[in-house]
């Protein structure tokens, strides 16, 4: 069936909750007004406020709440209304949920959802934009999720609520309404497992959350070029599939990495990094990376967008590495 | 509306000056003013983001600020418009701001949650729930340290005590000794979520005793009690006492932000309290017990419209900001 | 020594079965013989890192968890060693993991700060302060979930009421009604602080009117009363009342953490503590008030001290853990 | 003179505190105690507790008042006691301290520094040994510092107290002991100049904080293979003086980072991804990192040293890139 982001969220989380009397749901105003965003919208009416639980504003509760309760034998899917407020709550993040296991020599399982959304587009400002998953990525014990695309959303949020780790399921505010096919039996999609959104063979494009879609609405432009990109979702940054990155960028030799966050830093760093270490012989030209610049988020439009990358900063990358260099045209 | 029974502050004013009478009168019909004008505008599609309006509580700012100079300090909330004018702000910039301009407060890089004048002391509107508190302790120091009388006001909501800001903040003020009144404005919803869902306590100056201070109720849409009250308090703090607390109780009359269609609220409520509308109210004790002629309100009416058409005139004609303008003042 | 006017709880226990006296005993003289031997051991350069020991406090964690089974929660700080004995943790286990041997309840990982015991239900020392509070909010909602009447307690000390944890903790366990105990142990100091200087209050009791719950103030050097006052509470609890704030007044007498001296100290303080040693005190009682034979009191001390020798050996002789099991349970 | 790098601190704090009265130090146990480690004795003393502040254990305020404080003229020197505790206060340092001059359009400067110290060694455990910068690394607005010894310690530290800008200084509390060379006068080393430590032509180390010195351990033992190894110590990671760096590179052809922080996001990926990016042609060989495994921090010995990067590590780096490929021994 067709159904937006929002929806397939909203039916992933109706779904476990009704196959698993031990996942609730605890947040600010994710109860009787189902949400700020909607995403719980029909839940409580369904599964009572001890299983949908509004909270105070706290978010350090909030997700302590999930920390106690998951370590305890519930499956805890939290909400953190704005990612930009992961930090009012990071040590619970960092510092207890991501170290529990670890600190208690593996006796603790802590299977809890830190549902959250982020992303610029929508003149929020520089406290309701941001993209903050690489503070997240340099963090040993959790796992961390960002779907591009409603199908991704409802497979990776079931394998989340079932997965026996903390997650972090980083949603994109931008995506809340983009529509796409989502089968209507139960399914998951694993975690780690890149998927190849477009195969291509001159250059391989990773992108990540809502900049799949950016990237794909360069393929044209790209193809009018003579330039057959790979395009590569990872789906989640922890785990990274490393393995399909590497085998892509060993077919194209030539490699950019694209996300929402500010680029310094950022997940693409590490991507970076890694292949030019792993595979450095098979690289035909610099990697790049595709980022916001180091700045917070703006809110005015004209300075939000020139912010936020867009499908002709990937074109960019991509002719700055792929014209001129050892590229040949003749091959296509 | 719901009944809680209000304590009178400190007696003995019964005096106001006309001018001050004015004054407020003028406050309030501008905070309203300017509400009503950047709702249109947004509907208009001429705002972007979110616009949290402060309709319906605009005897709680213009009371307590009537009562500052430009050499105290306010922090203000997501709320923050009428804190804002009642500080003195600008109202152009102010607007500017919300558009997105180059000649807003913030050149467009804040919008309408991070309206800052930090020559009259308005330290910042802020979007992150209770984070202005901690920031008012600050101030705190400074004023103390300068010792020239100066006041600290942080202005929060009922749903921000929940946070963990605001218990280290007043917590740490009482320690310290510092010269600031915590302003906890009730109006009864936090985001969708009514008071009784998420606080345990009838009132907010239950909560002053935590930390050793002497707390005050007040009826927030009585402008004159919010005055008066305030007034002697606020000398205290300029001789050297504090910090105290304060809890306005109020009502919105607008949904949380633009848009936001207050599904969640009884049917017949918002009547209820427009019925107390704290303008309306004031204006006909200013005519029947203070004998201030009809006129004279109008012409402050006038005033204020003219102050208005003339800050959309600019906002509108003002430009944009130039894109490049977004990697600046990230450092000093 | 600060006199500080005690509460009793609800009267009505004045007898206690001789089990339950021995009991008591027996844990207060372990968690004293505990913290003296790892102590000389941390001289000895055993056992490294931080160390916060828990003389003198016996009573608190030993009149608490005597009321407490297998199936209730605590959560416990940095100085949790009597927390976790009281609360039934294997000493051998508990030294081994202070010697980071593989044997210890951690294999090594976690040391002095982390000990865990899920199967008992300790969710934990933490090394960061309050950050149990929020995490026991979290077993609060198992434990409302099981409905099995299981009761919560987190530890705390005097200090870490001044962060938010604190405050949000129990402000979301008030709203939620969860079946939650929270404990301060009040022993003067914060580290090398001593309380008047950061607390703005005489007691911890007083904050609980902030949350609208009951709280009780209890002399923590006595054993008797902390016991007779938390069963009631407990009971209270355990039939779906709570949550309650309960503050036992005590005082450590080692240093902040070991090696530190205590220069911070008053001259004498500690030896007028000293004068009021739970232990000695309670001791007395027994054989005076209560009629145990000295010889039964001889024999538990006995036993104890043969347990601590045994644990020590097994710390001893226990291997430390393989170095690649450093990359080991980071994931479930 | 030789002093050591606390004292070296604590004099820079000193000096900065006699020249400029707007200076005040703020913290737990900072005042009468003087600090955890002893960062801040004396101070008291010298400048009164109006100037040297005891906070309760309120990490949120600490900060928020230093955003307060510093945007309304003073100049706050407030420390964290553990890095790991950011994690507490993590929305005042990246959404507030750092935004804040953004988000007011330039209007504000906050002239504070956040003192903290972080890194392992000491069998502290897992939420007292992490080296997070990475985690500020990334975002826009706050300037990060990392000395590696006495000299730099001092000089970093005046630097940062005269900068209008918020600046985390992070100590290593492995180096609090380490001797060094430090004027008697009063000097400061500019932010974003790297400092080459120790010249050669083989391979650029770029190592941060205390893996400097691990770097320089290692020098002797590559010198016997024949490998001379340019040593570069950024002391600041933003501003990140990538010019130095980037001319090493072009030079040796070879480049190896060294943190201590977990390697998987670390400031190295950033290092690699940039300098292959900008340089590519340049480099011989991939660019390889040494940092920590991707688990939170052991406390056991063993692990703990398995865990720490050393200089075996850096060795091994350095003959994975430098032997067997083009490198050529006869050059030596
Ligand atoms: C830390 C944080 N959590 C949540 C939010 C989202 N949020 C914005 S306003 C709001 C409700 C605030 O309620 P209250 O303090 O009563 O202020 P009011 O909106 O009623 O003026 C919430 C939850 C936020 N901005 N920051
Ligand atoms: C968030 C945080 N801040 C500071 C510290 C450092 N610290 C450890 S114990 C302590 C004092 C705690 O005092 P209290 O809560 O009274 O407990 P006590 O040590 O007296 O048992 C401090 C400040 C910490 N571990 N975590
Ligand atoms: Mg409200
Ligand atoms: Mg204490």
């Amino acid at each position: 069936m067709l159904i937006r982001y929002n929806k397939a969220i909203n039916n992933a989380l109706r779904e476990e909750m009704q196959k698993d009397s031990t996942v609730f749901i605890a947040g600010e105003d994710v109860g009787n007004a189902g949400g700020s965003f909607g995403i719980t919208r029909g839940l409580i009416a369904e599964f009572g406020s001890a299983r949908v639980i509004d909270t105070p504003i706290s978010e350090s509760a909030i997700v302590g709440m999930a920390v106690g309760a998951s370590s305890t034998g519930l499956r805890p899917v939290i909400e953190i209304m704005f990612m930009d407020f992961i930090a009012v709550c990071f040590d619970q993040i960092i510092n207890q949920a991501a170290k529990m296991r670890y600190m208690s020599g593996g006796q603790m399982a802590l299977p809890l959802v830190i549902r959250t959304q982020g992303g610029a587009g929508l003149n929020a400002g520089p406290q309701h934009s941001q993209s903050l998953e690489a503070l997240l990525f340099h963090i040993p014990g959790i796992k961390v999720v960002m779907p591009s695309n409603p199908y991704d959303a409802k497979g990776l949020l079931k394998t989340a609520i079932r997965d026996n780790n903390p997650v972090v399921f980083i949603e994109n505010k931008a995506l809340y309404g983009m529509k796409g096919e989502v089968p209507e039996e139960d399914y998951t999609i694993p975690f780690g497992k890149a998927k190849i959104v477009k195969e291509g063979i001159d250059v391989t494009i990773v992108a990540v959350g809502q900049m799949v879609n950016k990237a794909l609405a360069a393929v044209e432009t790209l193809e009018n070029n003579g330039i057959s990109a790979e395009i590569i979702d990872p789906r989640t940054i922890t785990p990274l599939d490393t393995d399909t990155i590497k085998q892509s960028v060993k077919k194209t030799g030539r490699l950019i990495i694209v996300h929402e966050a500010v680029k310094i830093g950022g997940v693409g760093a590490e991507i970076a990094a890694m292949i030019q270490e792993d595979i450095f012989d098979y690289l035909d030209a610099p990697i790049q990376r595709v980022g916001a610049p180091f700045t917070p988020v703006p809110y005015s439009k004209p300075l939000e967008n020139y912010y936020l990358p867009n499908e002709n900063d990937i074109i960019n990358a991509v002719k700055k590495i792929c014209v001129g260099r050892q590229f040949s045209f003749a091959s296509h | 509306m719901k009944k809680i029974k209000l304590k009178k502050g400190e007696e003995g004013l019964s005096h106001i000056p006309n001018e001050e009478l004015m004054s407020l009168y003028q406050t309030m019909v501008k905070i309203r003013g300017f509400e009503e004008r950047v709702s249109s505008l947004f509907s208009d599609g001429l705002i972007p983001g979110f616009l949290h309006l402060y309709i319906g509580q605009e005897a709680v700012a213009s009371g307590i600020c009537e009562n500052l100079s430009k050499e105290d300090y306010i922090t203000s909330t997501h709320r923050g418009h009428g804190h804002c004018i009642a500080k003195g702000a600008d109202v152009k910039k102010m607007m500017a701001e919300l558009f997105g301009k180059e000649t807003g407060y913030c050149k467009g890089k804040g919008g309408s949650m991070h309206v800052v004048d930090v020559e009259i002391g308005i330290l910042g509107a802020n979007g992150i729930v209770g984070a202005g508190m901690p920031i008012a302790v600050g101030a705190g120091i400074t004023a103390k340290t300068n010792n020239k009388g100066q006041v600290v006001i942080p202005f929060f909501g009922e749903g921000a005590t929940g946070i963990g800001y605001f218990h280290e903040a007043v917590n740490m003020a009482s320690v310290l000794k510092l010269p600031i009144i915590f302003v906890c404005e009730s109006n009864q919803y936090a985001e969708f979520t009514p008071r009784e869902t998420h606080l345990p306590v009838k009132t907010i100056v239950e909560r002053g005793g935590a930390y050793g201070i002497e707390s005050f109720l007040v009826n927030g849409n009585d402008v004159v009690e919010v005055y008066q009250t305030m007034k002697p308090i606020i000398n205290r703090v300029r001789n050297g006492e504090g910090p105290f607390l304060v809890e306005c109780v109020t009502n919105r009359w607008s949904g949380h932000f633009e848009g936001d269609p207050q599904r969640y609220r009884p049917e017949g409520e918002i009547d209820e309290w427009k019925k107390n509308d704290p303008i309306k109210n004031f204006r006909s004790i200013l005519t029947s017990e203070y004998h201030i002629q009809e006129s004279s309100l109008v012409s402050i009416e006038e005033a204020v419209k003219l102050e208005l058409d003339e800050a959309e005139k600019f906002s509108r004609e003002s430009p944009f900001p130039n894109e490049l303008s977004t990697l600046e003042d990230v450092y000093a």
